[in-house]
């Protein structure tokens, strides 16, 4: 599949917001599911090789958006696409998250996990659910989007590890103080926050669903390359990332086996 | 497609040259939601053992400069799983069915293959060449004897079914294993498996792989390819299917010149799953354009002289 | 820069780990008017053989994905002209100076060795592994009895200089080669030389090269680099030179970690002239941020535990 | 090296003019001379690997320009080079053309190999120079900058093998009706044109100059891999095209060990 770059817009030193146009993608993603886009504008130069997979932040209007951290080649190479560029990607990939109506759910954002937690922010508000978002970044320059946010939620509460932007701390410390209020929580960004997270989920007995990041070469369940370990009764199975995930029952994870 | 792809490879007549590899096309019916696997060559679909294997701890893959790493492990639904699950979905597409197998003892690789003999599959692609794991594959696929031993007894096992053998590029030579498995009675071989490599990220200090090494694939390794088809092209007279960083049309070409009757992509279904579907387009369009009316016509026409 | 980049190779005292590797820094001179050669921690010179050598016809190089191929067949003054014109020039700037070598027969290789033995040279860097010249090279590289041969004689004719051997990639295993060197007396070990590689013209229908087959080099071989090194490192208590496919710090810091006590940046210095400076001077940085005093601490530390 | 590209302009399907600002090269550089340009904006990546050589082509104001014609993966991704983005090079490399003053004088250029003679027609013109340019390309698409170059020759003498553009023929053959009345010729282009120029002023006796074209990895003469023949007495001896050419004496080249 291509799309044309509508918008690639710097957000900070490491944040980039990027809109493509995509009418026959947009109409059947669903929140959750994530793309797998070519780092490059060449189909002639193989450096880097493999697709990059991104989480779905929005769709709207015939096109959707990204939002990326530039941490390596393909994402710097991501961050150098003009306007009105032709980006390839194979979308939407994956399975989604189970979208609530009219509950009180709580979503837990970390770094670049805010991507798939925006439209799932959003999405949920939509469905009349009371959106409560507790994201968290290392500094002010990890949490981004916040008018956006702001206005898709009930209650936006934001924590970096250095208190440079809302409240010093870990962003469990105030989930972990309200998670009894909600009917379910939704979560994504790195391993150890999504399994602190889930533990304090599973111990106040509420769902969780956590969207899980794994390395990934085809993301279409070929490769093998992204085993997540599940329990499954008294048996831990395999199950790959990029199709029976990204989202997971968070109860289920063999944590043990991932971090 | 035209006519002029269809391509017989030990007797089996395949729809165009173009299949996709052991390993990188699952079985074949992942990739069946995003494009039309009837219009593939065929497909080698991922190692099969005789029980199921769960494969390596991860991390399994990583990216290296235009190539990637992997040690999957192997990890399949086993043989049985395999016939009766797998195999009745993929044989509604119409295209021909490769299994790659392995095992870890001889007799576990005849097992394998007496097996898939009686299954209704088109041919079998002995692996004897994965650097990832630990007991057989590679042990058999990096000395010529134990080359030898396998394939003579797999092919006397075999009653109905073609059998190709995989090569392993991590050796000195690899006419040596090209004609042990000419004599030993194969029916074709393929070429090349992965090269062993390892990377180490910086920051942890650790391998990226758990399983240390991996198997290095991609445009990075296709000129180790070419010259490794070209050296068992000039070595045995069995066809060859050339394997190795194939990312487009141009590519099965230089195949075909250096002696590939058939080609298989890996690593470029994961870039792109379109990329088979558009390399049988454009190969196509470079027959007509060159008035070749058989890809066996190229085969091994590379001009050596000065 | 600063003390913490000085490595002792050898007993040899090189101002930092990074050494320009054979063939792709000709004479050094070449460079010198792009950089200043001095601020290397060696240079090790283009291939010298006994007599005056003309190298392969062209064409000689050939560019692949991420990759080069050559096949200069290590064209040469020879080792007097290299001596009486060359390495005066080259004695101007401080830096250390490793000579390449290599022979057709075991004798050139040792008569050689007694002359670079004699001259105003650091360090000796015999190449058994140059897949680029018929007779030779690569045949020393190839096989575990002459590379122990070729490195007892050689290393009983030297007085006065240390001995590395230079290793080929285009081995089943490469420890045995490691091995041999080590219990041969070698000195060190430099690993590895280029893949042996092949492309062709699809238009013309000829290999690209002259010579047909080629030595792949550059980032895409990193990966069979840093396994090879690793591999060696487990099977030797002799240093290593890690080399292949170098392009920053970073590289140099995956060569120590699987166990390089120096490195050799090749195909790099072709791309730009400041690579190797540069990746002196990001080096000393991350040192500095690491809190590494010397680059003898990386050397193998890589973490296997899971 | 670096510099700023100035403009990157598209001259037709094949060609582009690419110009790049750079104080520290220009004053440094000599007719006949070229650049190792890296094909790509990013460091990190590495395909294409090496840099590519190309002719300078002019010199002026702070600033050198370049033509190229687009033939694989390298030159493609030039031609995506942006306005104002940064370009790396290695740059002034090579030997240099012999400059007259004040004599008649013959350039024969093929194809792309208008680029180092564009500059060579100016300079030479400006030395008191008359300066006649023949100018042979397959078709109308390849013979460019015909405006520019009207004005910095004498006579501007245009081919095309298909008749698309000027005299339908070989640049050669006018070349040759004229060759006796220059003191000396010079020529960029194909070997097999190259070639015939130089024959036709060898049995005129009349001195030429040859800009050769050979792959290079380096071209600093430290790879080896661009060696030309040339007879030196009753020798052939190798020369390194990147530092001893690669402008050299068309009378001492060895052409059948080149074609
Ligand atoms: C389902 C899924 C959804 C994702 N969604 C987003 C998103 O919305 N926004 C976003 O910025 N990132 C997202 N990621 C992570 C993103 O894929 C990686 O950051 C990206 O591939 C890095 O590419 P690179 O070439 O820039 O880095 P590389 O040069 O490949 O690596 C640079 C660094 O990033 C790390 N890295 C590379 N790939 C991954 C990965 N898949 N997961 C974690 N770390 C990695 C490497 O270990 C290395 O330290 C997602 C990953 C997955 C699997
Ligand atoms: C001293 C010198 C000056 C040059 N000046 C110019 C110039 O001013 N303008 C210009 O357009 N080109 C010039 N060239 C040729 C130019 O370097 C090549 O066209 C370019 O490197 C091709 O790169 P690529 O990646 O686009 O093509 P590739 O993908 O590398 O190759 C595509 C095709 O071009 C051919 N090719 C590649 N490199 C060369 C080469 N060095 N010479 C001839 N054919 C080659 C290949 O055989 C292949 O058929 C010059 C070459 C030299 C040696
Ligand atoms: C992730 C992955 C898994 C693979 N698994 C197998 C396998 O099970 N059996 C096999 O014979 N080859 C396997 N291979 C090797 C490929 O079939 C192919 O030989 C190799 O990747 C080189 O081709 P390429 O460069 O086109 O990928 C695997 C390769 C990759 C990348
Ligand atoms: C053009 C060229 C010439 C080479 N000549 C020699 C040589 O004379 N002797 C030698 O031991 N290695 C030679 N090599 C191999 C390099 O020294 C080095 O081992 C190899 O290129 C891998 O390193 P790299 O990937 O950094 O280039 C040559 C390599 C290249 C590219
Ligand atoms: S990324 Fe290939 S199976 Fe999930
Ligand atoms: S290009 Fe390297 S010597 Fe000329």
């Amino acid at each position: 599949m291509k799309g044309k770059v509508v918008k690639n817009q710097q957000l900070n030193d490491k944040y980039f917001f990027l809109e493509i146009k995509s009418e026959e993608f947009v109409t059947q993603a669903h929140v959750g599911q994530f793309v797998m886009i070519k780092p490059g504008s060449q189909n002639y130069t193989h450096d880097p090789l493999l697709r990059r997979p991104l989480g779905i932040a929005d769709v709207k209007d015939g096109k959707f958006s990204l939002v990326y951290m530039v941490v390596g080649k393909g994402t710097k190479l991501l961050s150098e696409f003009h306007e009105n560029g032709m980006i390839e990607f194979s979308a939407p990939l994956g399975n989604r998250f189970t979208l609530l109506e009219n509950k009180r759910v709580a979503l837990v954002a970390g770094g670049i996990g805010i991507a798939p937690v925006y439209w799932l922010a959003k999405t949920l508000k939509n469905r009349g659910c009371v959106v409560d978002l507790y994201y968290g970044g290392r500094t002010v320059d990890d949490v981004v989007l916040l008018e956006e946010l702001k206005e898709n939620t009930d209650h936006l509460i934001v924590t970096t590890d250095d208190g440079s932007a809302g409240i010093k701390g870990y962003v469990t410390l105030p989930f972990k103080e309200n998670v009894e209020t909600y009917d379910m929580v939704y979560t994504c960004g790195p391993k150890p926050m999504l399994r602190t997270v889930s533990e304090i989920c599973i111990n106040a007995d509420i769902p969780v669903e956590v969207s899980l990041d794994e390395r990934m070469a085809c993301g279409l369940g070929a490769c093998l390359g992204c085993i997540i370990y599940v329990k499954e009764g008294d048996e831990i199975v395999q199950k790959r990332c990029c199709v029976e995930g990204p989202v997971f029952d968070g109860a289920t994870i063999a944590w043990d086996k991932l971090i | 497609m035209s006519d002029r792809l269809k391509t017989v490879f030990c007797g089996i007549e395949f729809k165009n040259p173009v299949i996709t590899a052991s390993g990188t096309f699952g079985y074949g019916l992942e990739y069946a939601k995003h494009i039309d696997i009837s219009k593939l060559g065929g497909i080698s679909v991922k190692g099969i053992s005789l029980r199921e294997t769960l494969g390596n701890p991860m991390p399994r893959i990583m990216e290296t400069t235009s190539g990637m790493l992997n040690a999957i492990g192997l990890q399949n639904v086993g043989v049985y799983k395999f016939i009766n699950e797998k195999l009745p979905e993929l044989r509604k597409h119409d295209t021909k069915i490769i299994v790659n197998f392995w095992g870890k003892t001889i007799d576990e690789y005849v097992e394998v293959a007496r097996i898939l003999d009686d299954a209704d599959v088109d041919m079998l692609e002995m692996n004897i060449s994965c650097p990832n794991i630990k007991e057989g594959g590679i042990a058999f696929g990096t000395d010529p004897k134990m080359t030898y031993e396998v394939t003579y007894n797999v092919k006397k096992a075999l009653k109905n079914k073609p059998l190709m053998v995989k090569l392993s590029p991590n050796v000195t030579n690899i006419r040596v294993y090209a004609k042990a498995c000419e004599q030993a009675g194969a029916d074709a071989i393929s070429a090349i498996n992965t090269l062993l490599g390892m990377s180490v990220n910086i920051h942890t200090k650790k391998p990226h792989l758990y399983n240390v090494t991996g198997g290095l694939s991609g445009p990075a390794i296709k000129p180790v390819a070419i010259r490794m088809v070209h050296e068992a092209f000039r070595t045995v007279k069995i066809p060859i299917m050339g394997i190795g960083g194939i990312m487009d049309w141009r590519d099965v070409v230089e195949f075909g010149l250096v002696g590939a009757s058939a080609v298989q992509v890996g690593t470029a279904n994961f870039i792109d799953p379109e990329i088979p579907l558009k390399i049988i387009d454009d190969l196509d369009k470079y027959m007509i354009d060159n008035n070749i009316s058989n890809f066996s016509e190229l085969t091994g026409t590379v001009d050596l002289s000065r």
